[in-house]
């Protein structure tokens, strides 16, 4: 009887080991889709940001923290991913509260137009990244579309057991790491596809031009975070506006209204393109949906004088030379990745 | 007795139905055989079986088979 | 006599009756997808209609190819949205691994109708006649809501001004 | 909530945990509180009719009962008084009255089976005719089918049949009653079970024993190796083919046919393994509803082999009583006299069994395609059974052939394919294209591009086909190893190491290989919709 019960724990514990072990081997690495390892790089590189943006695609793709950091001293990290959800948005910066406090916090108002669940995939690409929190169990329940189930997060091998049968080498290489996709969260675009001129601008028509009620709702709650925090919220919206990710007027006069409502800064950059000097044959890589690492340099060079002018930001270069290090590294290696490609 | 032996080595020649036992339990006679026999015994000896009684232990012999048929004659 | 003729009669009309249902049986097409009316809205172009959810095959089929197509990829490649612009209409074409198919259509003129004969030019009253009173009625649009799917007409001064079917689950 | 659901696994830990920690007297009551719990989940309206069959039939068990007693009382009363033929005739007055609440309550709870299945069916079928004459169609009514209904209500009629027959007791207590109805393993998919063999385990269960318990576990596990690894994966590709059928002619019917033939075995008996497994473990032993049944030589030994427990419910409560009715013996005896005697004596047999097969059709699915399908396995038995004499004559010329091997081989395969054949009408569900794809095997080219690859563009990569042969292989062997008995797992409790191992290795070959989750389309038993 006793050998019985011996042989029973034992195969128990393997198998909690082997779908542990295969767990970690399915998981998909993104090295080949980057969109999906950007938030959990963060966690290296947590502590004394004065800066953090959250947001989509338009924020990790608009703003360079390494030009940030060499022409301004200011020293910033992009936590967003590919259609990140307001919901995901205001749970990963209270998992940011929790390492650092930022002077002011970015927040890209397109993916306000979220009030439900999107796509299964999305979730995976933002949540995956985060470290297991209360936080991320609530992240997850709030982003839930109704095919997936909890446990599939808990045992990553319940839902990405089927690429068994198409493992390649970075499965094995990152079994217990994750590659490194991004310069302090900006995932650089070299390349250039112009926009052609004959796409018609105007927009498609929606059943109802309010801003979703829940996305607000977390709105609201990212404002009353960034307070007891004592951070200052700026909204921003990307200079990028195209048929297939339009910024409605509707949309930007009630961001506008409840901005003033709240005193926060609101930038809405698609006007001010001219200033900014973003030209659309050459500062886009698909086309006018996002801009290239050459568009956001001209953003980000346009934002950080704001930053300083209005918002009180000074150079903290030569105050803390551990600081200093690091971020010269990591201009370094921006540079050697632009020229690199 | 040899009447009912007759029909059924008529189905199945080759059972000795004078001695083999458990007709039914070791599947020599099916479904289709048993609504042979019975119709067969309905017309022979003009009883019907109900299908209450079909159940393996009237069955499984030729010898069983035949007190259910006396019994039911009487009864 | 007569008992033969009475037992032949019966043959003769359970034989008719078996034929016939058989004849049902065989050629029906019993798994119920006997066209798609089960779609609330739909878009009628040279007499054949589509609506929302049908795949691009049916669309080319139906309305050929398109003028141009614009395309529209999405950050972490979650599949591509693709817009057919036709001279009569506009239909924006979603792109993934399940499959293409279509998610908004937009008409721009009179060419091309709803699947109940309304058209751009047609009056308030036609459209409440054919469907109804809508859901929304906003003094500049008036909006129709079936599940998944909306059907939205733009009115101005009791005429209809645009005709778009829309994906309610946004 | 379908077998293979998250939710499924999590509700079976907590009934294990809650069942047998429930005193022994008591572990009805949890059994009860987890069917209609688990049931609740399919819907809640369809409470209605699982209840309205147990009432139903708890009355007319309870009527007959009191008939019977007074019956009795009102005999042994005057047994003096009544001599033999007036006891018989006062019996047999008394059983009509008997028979009569009997048949009001099958009329009743046929009825709800019959107008919730088969009325969309009917209407369909007579807007077909009358749509012959130019008429207009009525609306098809859309009625929801309450889970497992066809499974409770012909066990609960099998019941009520057995308490008129005199064979079961009656059940006094109606909760208990609830509880042989709806017992919630069984209740989606079968085996049908009889109340003498089910009752008693459910009312006074045996106490704990682990080796039973872990036994119950394996074969739940094997259900699930069964049912995700290979029935689901192989759904892939069925829905491909059956997606666009008249462009999967010739070639890729036939493997339709063994595609079929593999995923409806792995899917049922993976499904019933699951059912019996998990009784198995609360100390139920349930039916057997398989034994080998690819494993057969006829057609007739196959339906003694597949879904055993349907084909003995037909054979007692369909096709005994019809063939031994005293209006079908004066048939046959009145053909006989006109006909001869030959084929007069064959009138009950022929008569029933295109019947019960008529029925046995039908009760699978409410359509042309399961009608047809109950008629050509009736043929193939009939005819079988006319040329028995033939084969005898064959046989007696070739005395050898019948133990040869590969004539037994040659035997099985027949029936597999003969079956699959058969069977395919199931996923064509039109009789018309199923006969017309039948014929094409033997036209089409589809053969040749099938051959040349044709199998991989099916949503089937060579892995998927590699696993689904060694499924294929270890199902083959596990059954081979444990026989018409299942002794597999015996032989392995002596070995507990070696078990352990292999259950481990089956278990994360599920988890791994198996067909769930949103990578593959939602997975659910092919008889579901039942």
């Amino acid at each position: 009887m006793k050998k019985r019960i011996i042989a029973l724990v034992a195969s128990i514990l393997i198998l909690t080991l082997c779908i542990i072990l295969l767990g970690q081997l399915t998981r998909p690495k993104y090295t080949d889709n980057a969109e999906g390892a950007l938030i959990g790089e963060y966690y290296d590189n947590a502590g004394d940001n004065d800066l953090i943006f959250v947001g989509d695609c338009e924020v990790y793709e608009s703003f360079v923290p390494a030009m940030l950091w060499g022409r301004y001293g200011i020293s910033s990290y992009i936590r967003g991913s590919a259609q990140q959800l307001p919901w995901q948005s205001y749970y990963i910066l209270e998992e940011t509260f929790e390492y650092e406090t930022p002077k002011a916090v970015v927040f890209n108002v397109y993916s306000l137009k979220y009030g439900t669940p999107q796509n299964e995939a999305y979730n995976r690409m933002t949540l995956d990244g985060m470290k297991w929190s209360s936080l991320k169990t609530d992240a997850i329940k709030a982003s839930m579309t109704d095919e997936e189930s909890f446990i599939e997060y808990v045992i990553p091998l319940l839902r990405f057991h089927s690429r068994i049968s198409e493992l390649n080498r970075d499965d094995f290489k990152y079994m217990f790491s994750s590659p490194e996709v991004s310069h302090n969260g900006y995932l650089m675009q070299t390349g250039v596809v112009p926009m052609n001129e004959s796409d018609s601008m105007e927009p498609l028509e929606l059943l109802d031009y309010m801003l979703p009620e829940r996305a607000m709702q977390y709105l609201d709650k990212m404002r009353e975070l960034c307070e007891e925090n004592g951070s200052e919220l700026i909204l921003v919206k990307a200079p990028t506006n195209s048929w297939a990710y339009w910024w409605y007027d509707e949309w930007n006069i009630q961001i506008e209204e409840y901005a003033e409502t709240y005193d926060l800064a609101y930038y809405n950059f698609i006007p001010e393109v001219d200033e900014i000097g973003i030209d659309m044959s050459t500062d886009t890589y698909d086309g006018g949906l996002h801009l290239n690492v050459h568009g956001a340099e001209k953003l980000t060079e346009y934002f950080g004088r704001i930053l300083t002018e209005k918002h009180g930001f000074d150079s903290k270069k030569g105050i803390d030379p551990e600081l200093d290090k690091a971020w010269n590294e990591r201009v370094e290696k921006y540079y050697d990745d632009k020229k690199g490609e | 007795m040899e009447k009912l032996i007759s029909i059924l080595s008529e189905l199945h020649p080759e059972v000795n139905f004078e001695i083999t036992e458990g007709l039914i339990d070791e599947g020599i006679l099916d479904s289709l055989d048993i609504v042979k026999i019975v119709t067969a015994i309905d017309s022979e000896f003009d009883v019907l079986i109900p299908a209450e009684e079909i159940v393996p232990e009237n069955f499984n012999s030729a010898k069983a088979l035949m007190e259910l048929v006396e019994r039911l004659e009487e009864e | 006599m007569k008992k033969r003729i009475f037992s032949s009669l019966l043959t003769l009309s359970l034989a008719v009756l078996l034929i016939l249902t058989a004849l049902v049986g065989c050629d029906k097409n019993e798994n119920g997808t006997n066209g798609d009316t089960d779609k609330a809205f739909g878009v009628t172009v040279n007499g054949k209609s589509f609506s929302l959810g049908d795949s691009v095959s049916v669309l080319v089929d139906i309305a050929g190819e398109p003028q141009s197509i614009a395309e529209a990829g999405s950050c972490g490649d979650q599949g591509t949205l693709k817009k057919y612009t036709y001279s009569s209409m506009s239909v924006l074409v979603l792109e993934n691994d399940k499959g293409s198919t279509i998610d908004y259509i937009s008409l721009s003129n009179d060419l091309v109708t709803t699947d109940k004969g309304i058209r751009i030019g047609a009056s308030k009253a036609d459209v409440t006649e054919a469907y109804g009173d809508p859901n929304t009625d906003n003094g500049t649009n008036i909006q129709y809501i079936s599940g998944e799917f909306a059907l939205k007409f733009g009115i101005e001064n009791d005429k209809v001004t645009s005709i778009t079917l829309i994906r309610t689950t946004e | 909530m379908s077998f293979t659901s998250y939710g499924f696994i999590a509700f079976l830990v907590l009934l294990f945990g809650v069942y047998f920690a429930t005193p022994c007297r008591f572990r009805w009551v949890t059994l009860l509180l987890a069917g209609y719990v688990f049931y609740a989940f399919s819907g809640l309206e369809n409470f209605i009719f699982i209840l309205a069959t147990t009432v139903s039939s708890y009355i007319a068990s309870m009527v007959m009962k009191g008939m019977a007693d007074r019956e009795d009382a009102y005999i042994s009363a005057n047994k003096e008084s009544m001599d033999k033929d007036a006891k018989r005739a006062y019996r047999a007055k008394e059983k009509k009255k008997r028979r009569a609440v009997l048949i009001v309550a099958l009329v009743f709870n046929f009825g709800i089976l019959a107008t919730l299945k088969y009325s969309a069916f009917a209407v369909n079928t007579v807007n077909g005719i009358s749509g012959l004459f130019g008429a207009t169609p009525m609306r098809l009514p859309s009625l929801l089918l309450p889970l497992g209904i066809s499974f409770y209500t012909f066990g609960t009629m099998g019941y009520l049949i057995d308490a008129y027959r005199g064979r079961a007791k009656v059940e006094k207590n109606p909760a208990k009653l609830a509880l042989f109805v709806s017992f919630f393993p069984s209740l989606i998919q079968g085996p049908i079970s009889r109340f003498s063999e089910l009752e008693p385990q459910l009312v006074d269960p045996k106490p704990f024993s682990s080796k039973v318990f872990f036994f119950g576990l394996q074969r739940i596990i094997w259900g699930f190796f069964k049912k995700l690894v290979i029935a689901d994966r192989i759904l892939v590709a069925m829905n491909m083919l059956l997606g666009s059928p008249d462009s999967y002619g010739g070639g890729y019917v036939f493997i339709l046919i063994i595609f079929y033939s593999i995923q409806i075995y792995a899917d049922f008996t993976g499904g019933i393994d699951i059912t019996i497994g998990i009784a198995e473990a609360l100390g139920i032993k349930l039916a057997e509803n398989f034994k080998r049944p690819f494993s057969s030589k006829t057609t007739k030994e196959y339906w003694e082999r597949w879904h055993i427990t349907m084909g003995s419910w037909f054979r007692d409560y369909i096709f005994y009583p019809m063939s031994f009715s005293r209006s079908m013996m004066n048939l046959s005896k009145k053909a006989q006299k006109r006909l001869g005697k030959n084929i007069g004596a064959k009138i009950p047999l022929y008569i029933s069994s295109i019947v019960t097969w008529f029925v046995t059709g039908i009760w699978h699915g409410a359509g042309w395609n399961f009608i047809v399908w109950g008629l050509l396995n009736c043929a193939v038995i009939l005819v079988s059974d006319e040329l028995t004499p033939l084969y005898r004559r064959f046989h007696s010329k070739f005395p050898k052939l019948a133990e040869n091997k590969a004539y037994l081989c040659f035997m099985s395969v027949r029936t597999f394919l003969l079956m699959g054949v058969i069977r395919s009408l199931d996923c064509y569900r039109n009789v018309g294209r199923s006969f017309a794809m039948w014929g094409s095997m033997f036209t089409s080219r589809g053969w040749g591009d099938m051959l040349r690859g044709g199998m991989f563009d099916l949503g089937l990569s060579l892995f998927d086909y590699a696993v689904i042969g060694i499924g294929c292989i270890v199902m083959y062997t596990v059954s081979k190893i444990s026989g018409d008995d299942r002794v597999i797992r015996d032989k392995l409790y002596d070995r507990p190491i070696l078990c352990a191992s292999l259950m481990t290795l089956l278990t994360l070959s599920v988890l791994l290989l198996g067909a769930y989750s949103i990578g593959y389309d939602a997975s659910s038993f092919i008889y579901n919709q039942f």
